[in-house]
């Protein structure tokens, strides 16, 4: 099946995400066409600069990819899923601001009528399971491998509609989907600090720390994300760690590991907490 | 058409400064005096005071009126005073209108002018209607001397007992096998901290077996109609499976009922019962039930009936179909209660996901020396806390759930604080958004339960979770922020207690459509007057007591309960009620016999003669509500008091 | 079953044979059809118990002084321990079924007639023309153009519910009649007089169609003129100008069941203070006082029912087009309502039938 | 002296509802247009379609009709069978020139004297932005 792609700025560099996510796709029949021209959605900051700016950014992916056919916009990353859903929120209820994004953009020959419907690609996988080729085989993830869903924040806040904010267990269903248990665990959406991992990192440590334990007290050692900040925060924040580390995938590496796509194709030396720790 | 030329005295009322500065009573009354047929019109300060109701009756005499109107406030607040300031001088109590010129022009405009301009109106309207006015006849019929409890929680225990020592015949119905409703699961009660049981379960024992209440539990009211002092009562009384009169109440049956492990309702799901049970020990009656549902026998059919082999008494009976019972009385109390708000939507506090989270329901059964712990507050794993947090408001003033004050979550927080302090000497945090104490030595109480040590902390809790910044101290975390510090708070605490809100009983929404009663926004019952009226309702003969009217604590409930039990039993003890006046009735010379009448009347009040072909009102059942009138075309139909010709000349009044 | 029923001296004579036939064998006890009084040129409702008398019997004759459901209800209204045959139009049936549903009267004992209705002419203009009674059109078709308004206008000229239809539209009416059982007590009928059957006049369906083709368009040019003509209160002032309130329309009016109408009971005896307040509010008010009112009224308690015979303007002393603007009305309430008036015994009456989930 | 148009509506409520939520938002001193009058009924299933067009007649600018939410009726039903009257006389009325928005029926329960306060406003605007009633000025047989 065809989704219209937005990958985000943060994806390319992202440790494996790419690779996983194509190689899980290819797996699965999912066809991720990037919508062409496509720019940086100007996540938190450009709000916090100027909601119009902002509105033109995302107006501007949005009117591209209905003009390129697209149904709905498909993301890799919270921040972008965030960004855009608050966009569609506000495009939606105000014809006004609706009407002045159209002035900007008109300049480019663009037009949007109303936004397009914004998903995760964990919320596609999910939705079209059915009419994708998923693997029948069991799982081949080793036994001892004790994967905890991480969502961070902003996947199901503010302005999602994903069931149960506070804890929501999509992602478990998916893993549970390719027969992987994940722990049941209460640092599903605490914040990371990712955003902040810069200016103020020693704060942000806390967080992290408060994070991976949360986990490994619920007998989880390995993390899996669905956002390249919350993976590159939780990942590099665990260097300076005493404790013992857990290594902080993506879901799509976890899931390909089930499917039992070979390792290499999965990106996962990219990553800073190495998973041999686990026996991988 | 009227023979006798109508003689019309028209009062209005300055209501203090309610009415006069903003509409011009002068102006209106001498506007009034010039209205056809209007003999006297004077303005008055307080048309309601005695002075004022004698300055009707001396004029009706002095100008001999044979009409009367008053403008001041709602009919709904003082026709009935004036209607009787008229009968006091000989006047028919029909032969006066009211125009409400308070809460519709004076209370509801700025400028003086139009207010004044619409009390004109609405007066020459109330004048061009009442010249139209006829004295009614009104019968008393006899009043059922009996009353229908619908409820057996406290307020519906000291209801039917309130109205049986008076020495009426009461019906007290409950849907669950054992009166005594949410009190019975309570271990203390505030202020005072006597012992729940020991003040409830004696209540429960005399409604038990008092000669003039007639207790039937595990039944629900499945039909009423009638009138005031005639009302008609289906109860569905649900099978038990268990002889009453047969079962000696000994328990032997429970004991050896293989299925054990059913969640307790009552236990809050905090323990087990058999298939077989009665709630608890104190149960009244103390006759058990089979849960059909559980019953290996019932449910599943195995071959099981142990009960029965082991009950002496020979009480099981496993044939026992639902029944039906028609029940006629005089009054109603209504008294269904309320339901704890249930906080498992609230994923943020982790009730039903952290085994340390209990609702205010679960704590109490966990207090009460007859719960899961005997008393002890201990937790899942046995052992005492050693930090305890309590949430205030759960549920309560929040826009996602309930808007309103629960009215009682502050003080049985309180409660609950004093308890966890007497009984575990543990520390109490208590999170609280404003602390509520309004009531009998509710301050003192408060302040009693500071003195023990208790930290309360102003500010809404954010999460509760299980992790733990250092797992020696306490298996959960409260987040919250001290609001009055402004900092933040992340408290380790063994034990998490959420004071949830109140809500009206589940089918509340139901009882009220039977009884033709309504209920607010958020689904609690309407009393008829908030200040004057508190335990009745618009229906007359049905009464209000406990929670279905407003979130309460047990001594406004008790006292609310008494006051309905007072009403009903005047409403019993004067023996008759007037008959409404205000009905329809058909004339037959200009009945055309096309039954249309019988076909909208919601109350078969109306039946048809066939000799005469003619529909023919019975005015023990008609209510008045005009569907007849307003269908039939000849109008031969009727509602007294609201005739075409009383409406059309308040119409033509008000346009003229 | 269809049959023809034959007679040289064409279809009057035809029909008179098959009441004859009905009351010679105790098919009926009596007979309700419009017939020659020994004095009127005009046929009226006549109640025959002796079928000499039927030679009087016309009710082919495009004329009709009376909606005879008044009459027929009249003697249907209880039990009379007697079967009764009527010989109706189509708009007189509606009306009965209407009465019917109102408690007015029953059809247990009747076997109901119909015919298919050419229409009526007006009264007067009927004796104008054939005050002689010579050249009497026979029952066959006259010029619409001498029709009523009513009839002209009219498309639901062949009978909805009658046991019986004498199907004039077949043609072949100079030599006898086609008469269809639509019920199982007209087949019962047919049996009874040993009518044997022939299949119908293949022309039969096709002069239906054309006549109510015809009438449709005339009716929608009316009800489009009409509703053009009342668009405003003023307007519709300017219609009913000349009413002097003498209520024959609603005396005529077949549905107007009331036994006495509210516009004569007290309810409208205003005391005359009411009228000078009038006068004084308005300048001036016209007396009699609510005439607009009436006819508003009237419309809004029995519009949906309104059978469309039309008799409410035949008795017009001045002349008001009652019947155009109540079809006006009648065309939108009806709708509204999703009524159709006089089709079904079963069809509730809407004013009668609520529920929550109506919009 | 045309002066600036106020209409004069009648009211025709019923006694349980939305009387009690007139009354309710007098007791709360909400300030709504004073064109309206209201007419007390016990219920509004005794509203005669005469009432409707007697008041249109006589130079109403408006007939509002107020009543119980389905399912709350004091008398169970009378409120349905208002509405479906209301419909009828409507839609006569209309035939005769009177915009339709002239009669409105609004469900306004016995709580909710802020929403009654709030139709008042509404109807009220609404009728001013109609004009007064065209039967008005002329006389009316």
């Amino acid at each position: 099946m065809i989704y219209g792609f937005f990958p985000g700025c943060a994806y390319q560099a992202a440790a494996g995400y790419k690779e996983s996510v194509d190689a899980v796709c290819g797996l699965l029949g999912i066809e991720l066409r990037e919508i062409e021209d496509w720019n940086c959605c100007g996540a938190t900051a450009a709000f916090s600069r100027s909601q119009k700016e902002a509105l033109v950014l995302t107006g501007r992916l949005f009117a591209l990819a209905a003009r390129q056919g697209f149904e709905e916009i498909v993301t890799v990353c919270n921040a972008c899923y965030s960004t855009l859903k608050k966009a569609a929120k506000l495009l939606d209820g105000q014809p006004a601001l609706l009407e002045q994004v159209n002035r900007v953009m008109a300049a480019e020959g663009l037009l949007l009528e109303h936004p397009l419907p914004v998903k995760h690609l964990l919320e596609v996988m999910l939705r079209d399971r059915s009419r994708l080729s998923w693997p029948r085989g069991e799982c081949r993830l080793p036994e001892q491998v004790k994967v905890a869903a991480y969502y961070g924040c902003q996947l199901t806040r503010p302005w999602q509609d994903v069931p149960r904010a506070l804890r929501p267990d999509i992602l478990e269903s998916l893993l549970e989907a390719a027969g992987i248990e994940a722990v049941d665990h209460s640092a599903r959406t605490l914040c990371c600090g990712a955003s902040h991992a810069v200016a103020y990192s020693g704060r942000c440590q806390v967080l992290i720390d408060r994070i991976i334990n949360g986990i490994r007290a619920k007998g989880g050692n390995l993390v899996t994300t669905v956002c390249p900040l919350c993976q590159f925060n939780l990942d590099q924040g665990q260097q300076g760690r005493a404790g013992d580390k857990v290594p902080v995938t993506y879901f799509t590496q976890v899931l390909g590991l089930a499917f039992g796509l070979p390792p290499e194709k999965l990106g996962l030396k990219k990553l800073l907490v190495p998973l041999k720790r686990i026996g991988l | 058409m009227n023979k006798e030329i109508p003689r019309i005295g028209v009062y209005v009322c300055h209501c203090g400064m309610n009415i006069a500065p903003r509409v011009d009573v002068e102006q209106v009354a001498e506007f009034a005096s010039r209205l056809d047929h209007v003999v006297v019109a004077r303005d008055y300060k307080f048309m309601c005071s005695n002075p004022g109701q004698e300055l009707i009756v001396e004029d009706i005499k002095a100008h001999n009126l044979n009409r009367v109107v008053v403008a001041s406030c709602s009919p709904r607040m003082h026709e009935a005073t004036f209607r009787k300031a008229c009968r006091k001088a000989g006047l028919s109590p029909y032969n006066f209108q009211m125009a409400n010129i308070r809460e519709q022009a004076s209370w509801v405009t700025d400028d003086s002018r139009l207010a004044t301009a619409k009390a004109k109106d609405l007066v020459a309207a109330a004048v061009g209607r009442v010249a139209f006015h006829r004295p009614l006849q009104t019968r008393r019929v006899e009043v059922n001397k009996s009353v229908l409890v619908i409820g057996g929680g406290i307020a519906g225990i000291q209801a039917a007992i309130s109205a049986a020592d008076a020495g009426y015949k009461v019906y007290l119905v409950e849907r669950e096998p054992s009166i005594g409703g949410h009190m019975a699961k309570f271990d203390k009660t505030f202020p005072t901290l006597d012992c729940a049981a020991c003040i409830m379960t004696p209540k429960m024992v005399i409604a038990g077996q008092h000669e003039n209440i007639e207790l039937l539990t595990y039944s629900e009211v499945v039909g009423l109609e009638g009138f005031v002092g005639n009302y008609k009562a289906r109860i569905l009384k649900k099978p038990r499976y268990v002889d009453e009169d047969k079962c000696t109440g000994c328990g032997t049956c429970m004991e050896k009922c293989p299925t054990r492990r059913v969640p307790s309702g009552f236990e809050e799901g905090l323990a087990f019962r058999p298939a077989i049970y009665s709630p608890f020990p104190q149960a009244v009656p103390k006759t058990p039930v089979i849960d059909a549902e559980h019953c290996r026998l019932l449910a599943k059919n195995k071959r099981c009936g142990v009960c029965a082999k082991f009950c002496e008494a020979d009480a099981i009976d496993f044939d026992q179909k639902p029944q039906y019972l028609d029940l006629t009385v005089g009054a109603v109390i209504v008294a269904t209660g309320f339901a704890a708000f249930d906080p498992s939507s609230m994923v943020q506090y982790g009730y039903g996901i952290y085994p340390e989270v209990y609702t205010s329901l679960q704590f109490e059964r966990l207090n009460n020396a007859t719960g899961p712990t005997a008393g002890q507050i201990v937790m899942k794993n046995g052992q005492v806390p050693r930090k305890v947090a309590i949430i205030h408001c759960v549920g309560s003033r929040d826009r996602n759930h309930l808007p309103y004050c629960s009215r009682v979550c502050c003080m049985y927080s309180l409660k609950f604080a004093h308890l966890v302090r007497e009984k575990t000497g543990a520390e109490v945090w208590s999170f609280y958004i404003d602390m509520r104490s309004p009531g009998k030595l509710y301050e003192e109480f408060y302040n009693r339960v500071q003195a023990e040590g208790v930290h309360a902390v102003r500010g809404k809790v954010a999460m509760v979770t299980d992790i733990v910044d250092d797992p020696g101290r306490g298996s959960l975390t409260v987040v919250a922020e001290n609001t009055l510090t402004g900092r933040n708070l992340r408290l380790p605490v063994d034990m998490v207690i959420l004071s949830v809100g109140l809500q009206p009983a589940e089918g509340a929404g139901e009882v009220a459509r039977m009884a033709g009663i309504s209920a607010d926004g958020d689904g609690w019952f309407t009393e008829l007057h908030a200040k004057l009226a508190p335990v009745n309702t618009p229906t007359a003969g049905i009464f209000l007591a406990g929670c279905c009217q407003g979130p309460k604590d047990i001594p406004d409930t008790v006292a609310q309960a008494m006051a309905a039990a007072g009403q009903a039993t005047a409403l019993l003890a004067a023996g008759t009620v007037e008959t409404r006046a205000e009905i329809s009735s058909i004339d037959p010379d200009i009945c055309s016999g096309c039954k249309s009448c019988l076909q909208v009347c919601p109350y078969n009040a109306i039946y048809f003669d066939e000799g005469r072909q003619v529909a023919v009102v019975n005015d023990a059942l008609c209510q008045g509500c005009g569907s007849c009138s307003a269908t039939c075309p000849s109008s031969a139909a009727a509602v007294a008091q609201f005739n075409d010709s009383q409406v059309m000349a308040e119409i033509d009044a008000i346009l003229a | 079953m269809e049959t023809f029923l034959k007679n040289p001296k064409g279809a009057h004579e035809a029909v008179r044979d098959l009441l004859k036939g009905l009351l010679e064998n105790k098919l009926a006890d009596a007979v309700l059809v419009a017939a020659r009084t020994p004095y009127s040129q005009l046929p009226m409702p006549m109640l025959i118990a002796d079928g000499q008398h039927l030679e009087k019997a016309v009710p082919l004759l495009p004329v009709a002084p009376f909606n005879a459901a008044r009459q027929a209800e009249a003697l249907l209204r209880q039990d009379a321990g007697r079967k009764l045959a009527l010989v109706l139009r189509p708009c007189e049936i509606r009306a009965l079924v209407e009465l019917v549903k109102l408690n007015q009267c029953s059809l247990d004992q009747a076997l109901v007639i119909g015919l298919e209705c050419y229409g009526r002419m007006e009264n007067h203009d009927f004796l104008d023309k054939y005050a002689s009674g010579e050249g009497e059109p026979a029952a066959s078709r006259i010029d619409e153009q001498l029709l009523c308004t009513a009839c002209r206008t009219c498309t639901r000229c062949v009978p909805e519910t009658a046991d019986l239809t004498l199907a004039t539209f077949a043609g072949g009416l100079e030599k006898g009649i086609w008469l269809q059982a639509k019920t199982e007590a007209g087949e019962q009928v047919c049996k009874d007089l040993e009518l044997g059957h022939k299949d119908m006049d293949p022309g039969h369906r096709q002069a239906v169609e054309e006549l109510k083709a015809g009438r449709g368009q005339a009716d929608r040019e009316l009800v489009e003129a009409m509703a053009r003509a009342m668009a405003s209160m003023e307007d519709f002032q300017k219609i009913i100008a000349d009413c002097i309130n003498c209520y024959n329309c609603r005396r005529a009016c077949p549905v107007c069941y009331c036994k006495t109408c509210v516009f004569v009971t007290d309810v409208f005896q205003h005391p005359p203070e009411m009228i000078f307040r009038r006068a004084e509010k308005r300048g001036a008010v016209k007396l009699p006082t609510d005439t607009t009112m009436y006819h508003l009224t009237r419309l809004a308690h029995i519009s949906h029912a309104c059978v469309g015979c039309g008799h409410c303007t035949s008795v017009c002393p001045a002349g008001i087009p009652v019947a155009d603007f109540f079809k006006t009305v009648a065309r939108k309430t009806q709708e509204l309502f999703d009524y159709i008036p006089g089709r079904d015994l079963d069809e509730p009456i809407p004013l009668l039938v609520f529920d929550e989930n109506e919009k | 002296m045309e002066a600036s148009f106020e209409p004069k509506i009648i009211a025709l409520v019923c006694n349980w509802c939305t009387y009690t939520a007139a009354d309710l938002a007098g007791t709360s001193r909400l300030k709504y247009p004073a064109n309206v009058r209201l007419v007390r009924l016990m219920c509004t299933g005794m509203i005669d379609v005469k009432y409707v067009i007697k008041a249109l007649l006589d130079g109403a600018d408006g007939v509002f009709i107020g009543g119980c939410h389905p399912g709350d009726c004091h008398y169970i039903n009378g409120n349905l069978k208002a509405r479906k009257r209301i419909q009828g006389v409507g839609s006569i009325l209309e035939s005769f020139g009177f915009e339709p928005q002239r009669l409105a029926l609004r469900w306004i329960g016995a709580s909710e004297g802020p929403e009654f306060a709030h139709h008042m406003t509404e109807f009220v605007n609404t009728i001013m932005q109609l004009g007064p009633n065209p039967s008005k000025a002329r006389m009316i047989l």
